[in-house]
């Protein structure tokens, strides 16, 4: 794994073979390679129809893609995935061309969905374009040059020492990375048990003879979100488990809403049960 | 008006002496009180115009550079600098016209997952750099160019970048295609249902379109 | 005898770009060779005298240099900029990351013990300060950014900085097991029980109601 990162690291400077930066494609894709994508791949097909880009016929584009694909997939090999899905998309793209349009507000027409795939491709040449023009600028320390020994008039800044955002996001970056190659510890961490919380509910349960809120159940001792909230619910597990024995009785009004709790009254012992298993046990 | 010439020279001094381009008030700093930077600046711009040196503007500063016509005198003695790959060239050009722009709508644009590296490579060089974070679900991080990027490649400022008028008027800058240009296509669709009963089948494809290096 | 004016230029860029002093030949060498090397020189040599960089001759080889009556503008001791070492790097990062947070956490964090020169430099840069105190025993001080650190960053807000996530993305990050994800929740959990500001994206446990102080 090492080995292929530290591979793929060198051919970001050496112009690599574009399918294969994805791992695990490399394999796959062997009539496509050269091309960067679906989306690359029909910017070539769109080129080759000799016409300005907010001219080709993208009717015509589908068939020649799908044209392509077909030729690709000879038997043992296989096309990878993404080329596929594309392949998909045109050939919807080419019925919605065809066919008469849907009268749905809610579906793109064909002319709708050919316009965005027109528009993708000549936003994508425009940017290669681009980056072309830009790359052949005169560029600092290949065409043009500073002063080659400066005598040294600095512009004074506020701050002595210098850091760069890049070091900054590298060292953490790399630190975290480290950390990863440690041993596995799995941190002790204090919760509530539902032993406890049963142990308490047993407890405080005879001082409390109206309906009261769950949370006022809660041992004085609760700090910290985590901890709260394990002892929430290993209270509520623990008067669950209790109403089971028909010893107290829950209430929830609604869903997420507040949970209440009371000493079951001894006198209507058995049609409690069923009462228990209404709204808080469900 | 005319420049005094001593001022000139002190100007001239400090450019020459600098390490990196300075910006007119950290000239103003550096001289007397009397000099106006921005004249001695024009008059000293015009001075070495058809020179073997240039006075420029990059990144809102001022450097003296040789001049670019020269550089098959000056070129052989550099390092032939490493090539940047195609995804690192685009990834860069993307940056630099969409900006600010999340690696989501880099790759949107590409048609291809960023591959690994380039963005950190791009980082590193100190080309790009985050600029903030986009108001949507899930915050994205977005990346714009930094003042290196300006002077590398010769740029005052970022609106220079050339064609960036036309794209943005073209509407290729947006995230989505312009009415106008669905409009069109609706109307070919039309035109190419009207006459198309046999649509132009792919057996004419018989050379397969190579990608250009 | 006057010298072609192209000819002089050649030989000004290429003094200019020069890295250490060029004697005749090695210019001649770089030069068309119908370029009088000697006469160039001395034309170069007389354009130049009066101005604010003049033209050298330095034991044998040629080079531009401020004029010596102007050397008092670049005389004004200029600050040495020094990088941050490797560690203080790491230190601020891990602080920006998991601010507000104690020395004790940092070195956990590390793995190896904080030089107390380190928090002291990024104390005395500006790029740090002190927070709160920590709710455990001892009351330990808690450590975060400062306004400083956010504007020679560049950021507007801390929580600009790039996510695990997205340095994963930009390929600056590996991908981790999950072991990583149980110390980010023990630190989020050690952060809930702190007593200075919330943690710099502290909405993530809103939802769940909070105990009763």
């Amino acid at each position: 794994m090492d080995t292929l990162n530290a591979d793929r690291g060198d051919d970001v400077w050496s112009d690599p073979d574009p399918v294969r930066e994805e791992p695990g494609d490399a394999a796959l894709v062997v009539d496509l390679d050269g091309y960067e994508g679906p989306l690359d791949l029909l910017l070539v097909l769109a080129r080759s129809q000799k016409v300005d880009l907010a001219r080709i016929s993208i009717l015509q584009l589908a068939e020649q893609y799908l044209a392509f694909i077909a030729r690709a997939r000879r038997p043992g090999i296989e096309v990878a995935a993404d080329y596929l899905v594309m392949a998909a998309w045109l050939a919807y793209l080419k019925s919605r061309l065809l066919l008469p349009d849907v009268e749905d507000e809610d579906v793109s027409t064909g002319p709708e969905l050919a316009a965005h795939l027109s528009f993708q491709l000549r936003r994508l040449e425009a940017m290669r374009e681009a980056a072309a023009r830009l790359m052949g600028r005169d560029r600092l320390g290949r065409d043009v040059f500073p002063r080659g020994q400066p005598e040294g008039v600095r512009v004074v800044r506020d701050t002595v020492y210098e850091a760069s955002v890049f070091e900054l996001l590298r060292a953490y970056a790399d630190h975290r990375a480290r950390r990863v190659s440690e041993p596995l510890g799995i941190a002790a961490r204090e919760l509530y048990s539902m032993e406890r919380a049963h142990e308490r509910l047993r407890r405080v349960l005879g001082d409390l003879p109206g309906w009261e809120r769950l949370e006022t159940f809660l041992p004085p001792e609760v700090k910290g979100a985590v901890f709260y909230r394990s002892a929430v619910s290993a209270m509520l597990g623990a008067g669950l488990e209790m109403a089971k024995e028909g010893r107290v009785e829950l209430r929830q009004a609604r869903t997420f809403g507040p949970i209440y709790m009371r000493r079951k009254r001894r006198e209507s012992r058995a049609a409690a049960t069923d009462e228990a298993r209404g709204p808080g046990a469900g | 008006m005319s420049v005094d010439p001593r001022h000139l020279r002190m100007v001239e001094a400090l450019l020459f002496a600098a390490a990196e381009p300075l910006d007119e008030s950290s000239l103003a700093a550096r001289l007397p009180e009397d000099v106006d930077v921005p004249a001695a600046l024009d008059a000293l711009r015009e001075a070495y115009s058809g020179r073997g040196v240039h006075l420029v503007r990059v990144a809102g500063k001022w450097a003296l550079r040789t001049a670019p016509d020269l550089k098959f005198l000056l070129r052989e003695e550099t390092r032939e600098t490493r090539r940047l790959s195609r995804a690192a060239v685009e990834t860069l050009a993307i940056i630099a016209y969409h900006q600010p722009v999340t690696r989501a709508e880099i790759e949107e644009v590409r048609g291809v997952g960023a591959s690994r590296g380039t963005l950190d490579l791009l980082l590193e060089i100190g080309w790009i750099r985050p600029k903030g974070r986009r108001r949507t679900p899930g915050r994205p991080v977005t990346y714009g160019t930094t003042d290196e990027f300006l002077a590398h490649f010769g740029f005052d400022a970022i609106d220079e970048l050339p064609g960036l008028d036309e794209l943005g008027a073209s509407g290729l800058l947006q995230p989505r295609p312009p009415s106008a240009m669905i409009e069109e296509a609706r109307a070919r669709a039309a035109r190419e249902s009207e006459d198309g009963d046999g649509p132009p089948g792919g057996a004419e494809i018989s050379e397969f379109p190579r990608p250009v290096e």
